[in-house]
Order: C-alpha cells, then sequence, then structure tokens
C-alpha cells in the first residue's frame, strides 16, 4: 500500500486538565471516505480541527503526504472544511462565498469568477449565483458550503456533521450527492458525524472515538457485525450483549456460561482462559424467533415487551431470563405472520458464528 | 371595568413623562423662533433674528467648524479603539482580561466634572492641553466604551466559525481581518461612529477644561449661558439636536434595522 | 471559540495593546495623577510637587465639605428615588400594557433627549421655570401662582431628573418587557392581588435592571454640576460645585483632586455594592 | 446682545473670489473679510471684552483676530494661566488688585510708562495705581473702573432702602437677595458694612470674625449664587430683588435695556473694581498688544470701553471723558461721568466713598474662599 496521505502518531491535544484526544495513531488513505464517528465530546472534531490547523496537537506528531503540520498555520494548509453551521459569510452572496478562497489565494476576479459558476452549475444551484447566502434555503446552503470548499481543488475535504441541520429526506439525498461527489473526483473525504446511518452509508471506514480514544477502526460491515467492544457494541446498531464466563473450549467453540444459560460462539483468534470474563454479541437481524423450542446450540426464552418500527423493519424488545433485554429485528411482513402481542413468550435463537466476542468486558 | 380605567390613567401618566421630557427640547425649538429675549406666555412674535445672528456670527462656525472636527476624529478613535477591544473579548481569553475591560469600561461611571479635572491636570502636566486635539483625546477615552458595547453586541451576534472558515480557505488572519470580520461588524462600526460623534459633539464639561482657547459648539453655549444669556442658545441647541438626531437616525437604521432583520 | 495560537503574535497584540497603551496613557495616568496632585502644595497660585497631606486634612476637617458632603449623596439619593418612583408606573404601562411596536416607538423616542443638549434643555427649564417664565404664566391664567421653582431645590432636581428620567424609564422598561409574562399570568391565577404581583414577582424578576437603573441614575446627579448650579442657583453647593469653586479659586487644584477622590471613592463604593446587590441570587429560593 | 457687527476674518483666503468678483457681497460668514494673513491674539479677560463691539475696529484696521478666554473673578484667571503652557496669553485684562500676583508669578511682561497718556488721568490714584508699579517700573496699564454697591429693584426696594447695606435684610427680599458667585466684592461689602471704612481688606482676626458673623445673619435672605449670565438674567426677570457683590457693572446694562434696575453706593461706602492691561510673559506679539493698549486708552478706545455691550466702565483718561460726552451724551448722563452730578464716579473717590478693591491683609485669599464655601453650605 502506498504512502497515507494523512498519519496521526500518538497526538494527544488537552485544553487545561481535559483530555480532548488521547494518545492517537490513524492513518488516512489517498482516495478514502472515512468517517469519524462518536458521540459529542468524544474527539471527533477535535481530530477534525486538527487536520484543519484550528488545534494545535499536545503532544505527538501529525503529517499530511509526509510533512509534519502541527505548527502550519490553518490558512497555509489545503484542508477545506464543510462546518456543521455551514459558516457561510452572510455579507457576501453565494458566488462571492464561492470565490471566497480563490481570492485569498490572489486568484484574478474573472477566472475566479468562471471557476465559482462552474461550480455552483456543478451543484445545481447556478441560478442563485447572485442571491445573498441569508435568502437560501438549507439544502441550498449546503451546496454553497460544499462548492465553497470544492473550488480549492484540494487533495482533502474536511466535513464537520454538514448534514445534521438538515430534515431526513434532504439528508439522503445529500449523502447521494456527497458520495458521487467523492467518487468523481477520487479525493479524500473526512467526515465527523455522531450519525451511525450517514457514516455507515458513506464511508469507506469508520473510526469510531470514545472519549478521546479510538475505540474501533474498520469497514461499516466490520463495525457493523463485529464490534470490538462493548462500547462500539451499544454505540452500533441493535446488539444483543451477553456476558459469563469462559467454560469449556470444545472444537465446536467457546463455551461460555451465563445467567440465560451456557451457549456456544465461535472460537476467537486468541483464546481466552477457561474461567475468564467474556461478553459476546448478536445482532439484532440475526436472532430467529420461533414460538417452539428450534433446535439450535443458542437459544433462550423470552416475552416480547414492545416493538418498534422504522419503515419497514420492526425491532422487537424481549425480557429473557435475568431480565436481560434481548432485540430482534425483522420484516415487518414477517412478523405479521407470527401474531404475537405483549406478553407472548417466544423462542430466541442464533448461530454459533453469529455470536461475537467482544475484546473488553 | 377597572382595566379600562387604568389603562387611560397610564396613558395620561405616560403621555406625562413624555411630556416632561420633550419639554425642554420642544421649548427651546419655540423660544428659537421667538422675538422675545426672556420669552413668557404670551409669546412674542415669529422671528428668525437668532438664526440670523448665529448664521452672521463667525465665532460658531469656527465652534461648528471645530465641533465637526473634533466629533468626527473621536469617532473615528473611539471606534477603532472599541473595535479592537470588542474583538479581544471575542477572539481571545486571557490572563487579567477583567481587568482589560475594565480598563476601557470604566471612565464613563466617573463624572465628567472629575475627569474634566483629571484630564485637565494631566494633560497639561505631558504638555497636551489647550488643544483642539486635547478634546479628542479625552473623548475618545471617554466615548470607546460606547462603541466596545455596540460592535461587541455585533460580534456576539457572529458565528465563531465564520472567522476560522476564512483562514480555512486560506485567509491569513488578517485577510480575514479585512474580508470577514469587518464586513461582519461594519452596521454596528457605522453606528459605534454615528454615536461616538453624537456624544463627542455634545460633551461640555471635558471639552471647556482642556480645550483652552478652543471652542467647540457646547462650550459657545455654555459661554453665552454663562455671559450673555440670549435666545441663540435656542437656536445653536436646535441646530445641534438636528445635527444628532441626523446621527442617531442613521445610527438606528442602520444598526436597529439590520438587527431586526437578523432576528426575524 | 477556541484559540487557535495561545502565544502572543503580532496579530493579537495589534488588536489588545493600542487599547492598553491608549487607556494607561489618556485614562490611569490622569486618575493616577489626580491622586498624586491631591499631596501637591499651593504656593503663591503655583502648584507644586510634594507629599504633604495638608490638602486632605484641610478638606476633610472643614464642616462645608462634609456639609456638601452629605447634602450631594442625599440630593443624589433622593433623585434617583424620585426618578425610579415616577418613572415606575410609566415602565410598567409600556412593559406589559403597551404593544412591542409601542413599546419600541417610546424607547426609541426616550433615546432621543440623550442626543440633544443637556445645557440647551437646562437653560430651556430656566425660561421655563422662571418666576416671570412660562409655567408661572400658564398657572397665572387659573389663577394660581406664581409659585418659586428656579434657585430652589426644586430646579434642581428637576435638572437631574431631565439629565436621568429618560434613561430609567429606558432600563426599567426594558428589564420588565423580557420577564416571562407567564410567571406573572400564573402568579395572577394563583390568587395574587396586582400589587402584591408587582411586589412579589416583577420586582424581584427585574431586580438586577433596576438596581442598574437606580445606580446610573444617582451616578448622573451625583457628579452633575449643571442642574445644582443653574436650576438650584447653588444652594448649598454639591461637590461637583465645590470641585469647581475651588478650582476656581487661587489654583487650588490639589483641593478639588481632594473632592475628586473622596467622589470617586464613594461612587465606587456604591457602584459595587449595587452590582453585587443587582446580580446576588435570591436566597434559596432557585438555584 | 445686538447683532454682532461681524468683521471677523476667515481663517483661509478667498483670493479668487476677489480677483473675480472684486466687490462680491460679504455677508454670508464663508465669504468672510479677506485679509492674507490673520494674526490671532489670545486674550484672557472678564466676560465681553474680547467681544466685536470691543476690538472689532482695532481688528480690522490692524488685521488681526482676537481670541478670548474669559474668566470670572482674579483667583480663576491665576488658574487658567497656571494651566496654560507659557507663553499662551498674549493680553490679559486683570482686575487691578491681581496685578501684584501676577507680576510675582512672572506671567507679564515690563510695560514703558511712555506709551500710555498718563499725564492725562482724571484722578492721580490712576497714575501710581497700587500693585501695577514696581518701584519705577509699570507692569500693567489702567484701563477704566466701576463701582460697586447696592443693587436692587427698584420696584422692590426705595432708593432710601438701598442707601445702607441694611437694605439687604428687608424682610420682604426673603429669598430674593442674590449673590455674585466671588467672595471678593460681596465679603468686601459685608466688611464696609461693619464700618471697617477704609481698612476694609486689613481685618484683625476679631474684625473677620465679626465680619463672618454678619455675612451669616444674611444667608436666609439669599435666593442663590449666580455667575455673570445668572447675576444678568435673575435681576432681569424679577427671579432676585436684589444682588450683592455687583453695581452698575450689570444694572447698567439692563437700565440700557429698560429694567428697572438701579445700583447706589450706599453710605457705609463703596468697592471699586479697576480693569487694567497686562501684556503676557513671551508674548510673541508684544508689539501689536501693545498698539491695542495704547488704541483702547485713546479717546475712541475709552469711548468703547464706557459703551462696552457686556457691561460698562467708567473712563480714566480726560479725554476719553470728554469725547464720551460728546457722542454719547446718554450714556454719559446714565453713568453720572459728567462733570459736578452728584454721583460722578470722580467725584464719589474725591469724597473717599469709594475703597479699591484689594484682597486680604491679615488673612489669605484661602481662608476668604473657604468661608464663601462654608457660607454657601449653610
Amino acid at each position: 500500500m502506498s504512502e497515507p496521505l494523512v498519519t496521526f502518531r500518538n497526538v494527544e491535544k488537552r485544553f487545561d486538565d481535559f483530555v480532548a484526544v488521547r494518545d492517537m495513531s490513524l492513518d488516512i488513505h489517498e482516495g478514502e471516505f472515512l468517517a469519524i464517528m462518536g458521540s459529542s465530546g468524544c474527539g471527533k472534531t477535535t481530530t477534525l480541527r486538527m487536520l484543519a490547523g484550528l488545534e494545535a496537537p499536545t503532544s505527538g506528531e501529525i503529517r499530511i503526504g509526509g510533512r509534519l503540520m502541527n505548527d502550519v498555520k490553518p490558512h497555509e494548509r489545503d484542508t477545506p472544511l464543510v462546518w456543521q453551521s455551514l459558516a457561510l459569510f452572510p455579507f457576501l452572496t453565494a458566488r462571492e462565498n464561492v470565490e471566497f478562497g480563490l481570492k485569498m489565494r490572489g486568484m484574478a476576479a474573472a477566472e475566479r469568477k468562471r471557476r465559482a459558476l462552474d461550480w455552483l452549475e456543478r451543484m445545481q444551484i447556478e441560478a442563485f449565483a447572485e442571491r445573498n447566502v441569508a435568502t437560501l434555503s438549507g439544502g441550498q446552503k449546503q451546496r454553497v458550503a460544499l462548492a465553497r470548499s470544492l473550488v480549492m481543488e484540494p487533495r482533502m475535504l474536511l466535513l464537520d456533521e454538514p448534514l445534521s441541520a438538515l430534515d431526513a429526506n434532504l439528508v439522503i439525498r445529500m449523502q447521494g450527492v456527497l458520495t458521487r461527489l467523492q467518487r468523481e473526483l477520487g479525493i479524500t473525504f473526512v467526515y465527523v458525524t455522531h450519525s451511525q446511518s450517514e457514516a455507515f452509508a458513506m464511508a469507506d471506514r469508520v473510526v469510531i472515538m470514545s472519549q478521546g480514544d479510538i475505540a474501533q477502526i474498520g469497514s461499516p460491515k466490520d463495525i457493523y457485525r463485529a464490534p470490538a467492544n462493548r462500547f462500539v457494541a451499544e454505540f452500533v446498531g441493535r446488539n444483543n450483549i451477553l456476558s459469563g464466563t469462559v467454560g469449556e473450549t470444545g472444537g465446536n467453540g467457546l463455551h461460555i456460561d451465563t445467567p440465560q444459560g451456557r451457549f456456544v460462539a465461535h472460537m476467537p483468534e486468541t483464546v481466552p482462559a477457561q474461567g475468564a470474563e467474556v461478553s459476546f454479541t448478536v445482532s439484532a437481524d440475526l436472532v430467529t424467533l420461533s414460538l417452539t423450542e428450534p433446535e439450535a446450540v443458542n437459544k433462550v426464552q423470552a416475552t416480547l415487551i414492545s416493538e418498534e418500527f422504522i419503515g419497514s423493519v420492526v425491532t422487537l424488545f424481549f425480557e429473557g431470563a435475568d431480565r436481560l433485554e434481548f432485540k430482534v429485528q425483522m420484516q415487518e411482513r414477517a412478523l405479521l405472520e407470527l401474531d404475537l402481542e405483549p406478553g407472548s413468550a417466544v423462542w430466541l435463537s442464533w448461530e454459533a458464528e453469529n455470536a461475537n466476542i467482544l475484546e473488553d468486558n | 371595568m377597572m382595566g379600562r380605567g387604568l389603562n387611560i390613567f397610564l396613558g395620561l401618566y405616560v403621555g406625562l413623562i413624555f411630556a416632561f421630557v420633550f419639554a425642554p427640547i420642544l421649548f427651546s425649538l419655540v423660544f428659537s423662533l421667538n422675538s422675545q429675549r426672556f420669552p413668557t406666555i404670551p409669546l412674542g412674535e415669529f422671528t428668525l433674528e437668532w438664526y440670523v445672528q448665529i448664521w452672521n456670527d463667525e465665532d460658531v462656525w469656527q465652534a461648528v467648524r471645530n465641533s465637526v472636527i473634533v466629533s468626527s476624529s473621536t469617532a473615528v478613535l473611539a471606534t477603532f479603539l472599541g473595535f479592537c477591544t470588542a474583538y479581544s473579548d471575542f477572539r481571545y481569553n486571557f490572563r487579567f482580561k477583567g481587568p482589560y475591560l475594565a480598563l476601557i469600561l470604566l471612565p464613563p461611571t466617573i463624572p465628567l466634572i472629575i475627569m474634566a479635572l483629571a484630564m485637565l491636570a494631566w494633560l497639561s502636566r505631558i504638555g497636551l492641553s489647550g488643544q483642539l486635539w486635547s478634546i479628542i483625546l479625552a473623548h475618545s477615552v471617554l466615548t470607546a466604551p460606547f462603541a466596545m458595547a455596540l460592535i461587541r453586541l455585533r460580534l456576539h451576534q457572529m458565528d465563531p466559525d465564520l472567522e476560522a472558515a476564512a483562514w480555512n480557505l486560506g485567509g491569513s488572519e488578517w485577510q480575514a481581518m479585512r474580508h470577514v470580520i469587518v464586513p461582519f461588524c461594519a452596521p454596528a462600526i457605522v453606528s459605534a461612529l454615528c454615536l461616538t460623534a453624537a456624544i463627542s459633539f455634545d460633551e461640555f464639561a471635558v471639552s471647556w477644561f482642556v480645550s483652552g482657547l478652543n471652542k467647540t459648539v457646547p462650550i459657545v453655549i455654555l459661554e453665552i449661558v454663562q455671559g450673555n444669556i440670549d435666545p441663540t442658545v435656542n437656536a445653536i441647541g436646535t441646530f445641534v439636536f438636528l445635527t444628532s438626531m441626523t446621527l442617531v437616525i442613521l445610527a438606528q437604521v442602520i444598526f436597529i434595522g439590520r438587527q431586526i432583520k437578523s432576528h426575524s | 471559540m477556541n484559540i487557535v495560537n495561545r502565544r502572543l503574535d503580532l496579530y493579537a497584540l495589534t488588536w489588545r495593546l493600542p487599547i492598553i497603551l491608549w487607556q494607561l496613557v489618556f485614562f490611569v495616568g490622569p486618575v493616577v495623577f489626580m491622586v498624586a496632585m491631591s499631596f501637591f502644595v499651593v504656593r503663591n497660585y503655583r502648584m507644586m510637587e510634594a507629599f504633604e497631606f495638608a490638602n486632605w486634612e484641610r478638606m476633610l476637617t472643614r464642616g462645608f465639605f462634609w456639609d456638601s458632603y452629605w447634602y450631594t449623596l442625599f440630593v443624589a439619593s433622593l433623585s434617583a428615588t424620585i426618578a425610579m418612583c415616577v418613572a415606575f408606573p410609566a415602565a410598567w404601562a409600556l412593559a406589559f400594557r403597551a404593544s412591542e411596536s409601542v413599546r419600541r416607538w417610546a424607547i426609541f423616542l426616550l433615546v432621543i433627549p440623550f442626543f440633544t443638549s443637556y445645557l440647551v434643555r437646562t437653560f430651556s427649564w430656566y425660561v421655563i421655570l422662571a418666576e416671570s417664565g412660562v409655567l408661572n404664566a400658564m398657572l397665572g391664567y387659573i389663577g394660581l401662582g406664581p409659585f418659586r421653582m428656579l434657585n430652589t431645590h426644586f430646579g434642581t432636581i428637576v435638572g437631574y431628573l431631565t439629565l436621568t428620567l429618560p434613561l430609567v424609564v429606558i432600563l426599567q422598561t426594558v428589564s420588565m418587557a423580557n420577564i416571562d409574562k407567564t410567571l406573572v399570568e400564573a402568579a395572577r391565577n394563583l390568587g395574587c392581588k396586582p400589587l402584591a404581583t408587582i411586589w412579589r414577582v416583577v420586582l424581584p424578576l427585574s431586580k438586577t435592571g433596576f438596581i442598574v437603573a437606580a445606580l446610573f441614575c444617582f451616578i448622573l446627579a451625583f457628579g452633575d454640576f449643571v442642574a445644582p448650579f443653574y436650576l438650584g442657583g447653588s444652594q448649598e453647593p454639591t461637590l461637583p460645585i465645590l470641585i469647581l469653586d475651588t478650582t476656581k479659586s487661587g489654583q487650588q487644584w490639589p483641593r478639588a483632586a481632594v473632592v475628586a477622590i473622596m467622589m470617586m471613592l464613594t461612587l465606587f463604593t456604591i457602584a459595587f455594592t449595587a452590582i453585587a446587590l443587582a446580580y446576588r441570587k435570591p436566597k434559596g429560593a432557585r438555584a | 446682545m445686538a447683532i454682532k457687527d461681524k468683521t471677523t476674518i476667515k481663517h483661509y483666503v478667498r483670493r479668487d473670489v476677489l480677483r473675480l468678483g472684486g466687490g462680491v457681497a460679504l455677508s454670508a460668514p464663508f465669504v468672510g473679510r479677506a485679509w492674507a494673513q490673520t494674526t490671532e491674539i489670545n486674550m484672557l479677560a472678564w466676560y465681553g471684552h474680547g467681544e466685536p463691539d470691543m476690538v472689532g475696529a482695532f481688528e480690522e484696521a490692524n488685521n488681526v483676530k482676537f481670541v478670548p478666554k474669559y474668566y470670572a473673578g482674579g483667583d480663576n484667571m491665576l488658574a487658567l494661566i497656571a494651566q496654560s503652557p507659557p507663553g499662551t496669553y498674549d493680553i490679559i485684562l486683570s482686575d487691578g488688585e491681581f496685578v501684584q500676583q501676577l507680576n510675582a508669578a512672572g506671567y507679564i511682561e515690563e510695560l514703558d510708562a511712555n506709551d500710555y497718556p498718563f499725564d492725562d488721568m482724571l484722578h492721580e490714584d490712576f497714575t501710581k495705581f497700587p500693585g501695577h508699579w514696581e518701584g519705577d517700573t509699570l507692569y500693567s496699564m489702567i484701563l477704566r473702573g466701576g463701582h460697586l454697591g447696592v443693587s436692587y429693584n427698584t420696584t422692590a426696594m426705595s432708593a432710601e432702602e438701598a442707601a445702607s447695606y441694611e437694605g439687604f435684610w428687608k424682610p420682604e427680599l426673603a429669598g430674593k437677595v442674590g449673590h455674585f458667585d466671588w467672595h471678593l466684592p460681596s465679603l468686601g461689602m459685608m466688611s464696609l458694612k461693619n464700618g471697617n471704612g477704609a481698612g476694609l481688606w486689613d481685618l484683625t482676626d476679631d474684625q473677620w470674625q465679626a465680619v463672618q458673623d454678619v455675612t451669616m445673619t444674611l444667608r436666609p435672605q439669599v435666593g442663590g449664587f449666580f455667575d455673570y449670565g445668572g447675576t444678568f438674567n435673575s435681576l432681569k426677570n424679577g427671579e432676585m430683588l436684589a444682588m450683592c457683590g455687583i453695581g452698575d457693572w450689570i444694572t447698567g446694562v439692563l437700565e440700557r435695556d429698560g429694567a428697572p434696575v438701579a445700583s447706589v453706593i450706599p453710605k457705609e461706602g463703596g468697592i471699586q473694581f479697576t480693569e487694567s492691561y497686562c501684556i503676557g510673559k513671551n508674548s510673541s506679539k508684544a508689539d501689536l498688544v501693545k498698539s491695542f493698549i495704547q488704541y483702547m486708552m485713546s479717546p475712541e478706545g475709552q469711548v468703547k470701553s464706557a459703551q462696552m455691550l457686556a457691561y460698562p466702565g467708567f473712563c480714566v483718561t480726560k479725554a476719553g471723558r470728554a469725547l464720551l460726552q460728546e457722542v454719547d451724551p446718554a450714556e454719559a448722563k446714565r453713568s453720572h461721568q459728567m462733570d459736578g452730578m452728584p454721583n460722578d464716579p470722580i467725584a464719589l473717590i474725591n469724597e473717599g466713598r469709594i475703597h479699591y478693591r484689594d484682597i486680604p491683609k491679615q488673612q489669605t485669599l484661602e481662608d476668604w474662599n473657604d468661608f464663601w464655601s462654608e457660607y454657601k453650605n449653610a
């Protein structure tokens, strides 16, 4: 693999006593769409701001294209940022906003106007070029903000929760716009968000952060199916988490004794010692529901508590032994056939290879 | 029932308050057009005599010129100082920020007569008294807080990312100042210019102490009131009123207008 | 916002330094020099640098200084009290009974007087209040008067109110208009009588604005020499008049400085107390 | 104030206007009289001395412009000089008794007695006026004088009542007696009332205490303390019915205007204020100032001084008085500047009823001033 575009080496950022980013090491590759995800205060925005030069790392190294960037001022970088607030200049028109960066670079007026109009056209908002940005709609502003950054022809575009202010329909549309743009331009996108759906829908790789640490790096599928630790498991998706102690390790997998019974999980790369505390996850959509006791290695009995519909997918919440909550995701159509009502007792089961051992417990 | 009666009473009361506040202003206007030297009721004849008198008075014109120089220079200086402070407060956190802000915000709480005394003693000590720009120096200290307050309010309305966005797009801090902060604050800067100019244009106590032989309009008014009182005071007052009002209305239209717009 | 660069650089200094230097030279300088001056001595009408307490001793042991001092404190407090009381019904009406646009216009109108010459307004009052003036002439038509209004405490207070009333009405109106109206309605709903509502709900909620208004009023009246001189006839000279008199007589600037410093100390004490009161959290009630 | 005859000058030159238009009407203020270079003369004086009626003609003839700074009271004058950089004021109009102080402080230049008409004085006192000479060196040129006594509203007081300072205590005048806000003339009058006569400024501590005591008894009568404008107005509009510390210099103006006021020299005696010109130390325009003083000492100048709009003062030269009688007999009569008139100011001096204003001899000015503050506060 070629030299990464960006490398973080043991980067730490403190604000007085508060550690925003702790000992971060991360490579970002040319042309990838990287999402950094986490709840507020996890350090994701600080990471992005360090990339843009708006914060200087307290220790460690940040390199872009091999160059040490720790003390390079923001305006000497080529890292345009699409702001959460959009930060469009309210006293300028859409076109003037887009021209701003070119003007700072000292480009001749005619040339920068041409480029700005090109980009506005590409974003399909050329009709609003001479309008004051304050009069534009949310989606239009978003496109101006994108055009303003992209007109700089950067190697890397930084995006800080750019879609958080838009309504749901628009978010889906803009996701399409963003992924298409990224593919067409072939440049690196570093996308900070707290929204799992945005990150998983668009990113090649996702970085999950928690309290200044990287919790997991991986493709959306990796993270979804195999959360590395409890934090990720709880943060991402509909995971059922069970904890217990390692029993005997037979040929068919790892045996784990939990209050809900003994389960078999597929053998992880590093085998925990017998008697060790261990947790594992099972994705809600990989749990099978049956009214009668199924022929399965891993099964529990549970009672339906409630249901939650999102589109055609329904999430069922069950209570198992020891008041443990189970989640099961299925198509609404499949649910209708089962004819459940709250209080119904059912069997839940899953395959051993769908049980994913967490690195921590 | 009671509410209605109360409303009528309150309406009258508010009217009375406004009558009190505007009586001296309106009477001054009436007196300035009245032939009597010591006006009373019934009023004398309508006359423009007092206006003709000040129109023909070279000293008044000189004072107007001085006042224009003083108030415009004060406005520029005070607005610059106010802008610097407002921006520093907005942008930076630093040790001793409290004393720093107190340094600029304190002067208006000190009575003008004390400022006048201290200013004259100090300025004559360092050899800067008795000049037209002595007034400008003193007024800049007195009015800068007002400029600071207006501009700080405006900066408060600014998305703090805006400045960083300008850096992010390749603008240096200076360029960001020139192309983002200043344009964004423009309405407040204009308002501050108008407001500080208006305050300076009307200030007499400090001016009177430090001006030496240079007279501004309020000093001429003070001298007429102290000396040979006559209704030219009212004529000058009406003129000052119109000048100040023009500035204030400009400031209101520009600043308040924007504020309402940006809120809606 | 976050600070990109915590080191002081040319850019940061450009915005921070000018005002520091400027205020040091033209604000701190004068005030400090005034304090120093209060220790100078005057010989043969010339001020000489010295460090003697003679001026302090002389001024602070004089009955007339303390008479003036207490009198000034008294009239400034009185005028603040009167202004607050006179302004309140109007401010209440503007805050609770007037529409948003009426209120905005009222405030705009009340700002106007600040931009007319205070001297001219005072002179106007002088003519209005004179024994043969406009007001007495009008009263004469209905068979009253003439009343003596100039060169009295009444004249002084009229002058102070000219200076402070618009400001007080504005501050009271704004601070009451900002109260959450539902709280007032809730109190009425719970059976609170109108006056009790004002006392128990409106005033506590607008306390800060009211204290600031009273403070401004006090400061302005405390330091004004125009009203007591031109409308009060210098009867019982207030401290500002004493300062003027002292500077006029025999170059006694050091003594004037003593009076000025005493005034400033008094003002600062009162201002800090008032501000502390204004921003003090109510006991227990809310966090 | 009558409409000022505008003879003053713009600082920039409208040569072009003149060259092209020649006789363009020059009434608008923007098109002042065009003189190439106007010299400014800074004047420190009582109110009115720098107004056009006094200096206009001289300004026009000599292409100069007077820039006046007005003061009220000799100590005020000294304070103003002390606050200004040396050489600020070219000409200082001082009260006679303060010339000595000016000289002691080194604020004024020597004069040459030969430049001025000392051979034409109306009274020998004016020639060697106290304090104006240091040995044989002249420091100040007396311009004019005026007499201070009881000033009153003739509808409220009779001439008999006004013939003594006792008149101020008339019960009907309660709250209607004003003071000119300067301690020297008012306290001087109180000293005269106490019968100190010619020794009115030279008081022993007991006498001084007695003066303070009697002054304090006047306090309930007092309705206010006024500057020039306030004094003028409150007499004019009836706010005050009697005024202590002034004389014809204010009532004269009001009288000319038709107001029912007058001033008399009461039986206890009156005080004379004396106004004199000095040349400021290091003035670069001393020659111009000298010719201005000479002009004001000429008959023409003396008449201007007697007619001064702000407040009148009597002529000190015989030629000046003669010219006044000739060109403005009404004013000469009003101010009794006619030989043989009962209240002729010169005759009053000769009768010994007039005492020159002076500064306290045994007390300091500060003592007097402190008492004045105390009195105002009482």
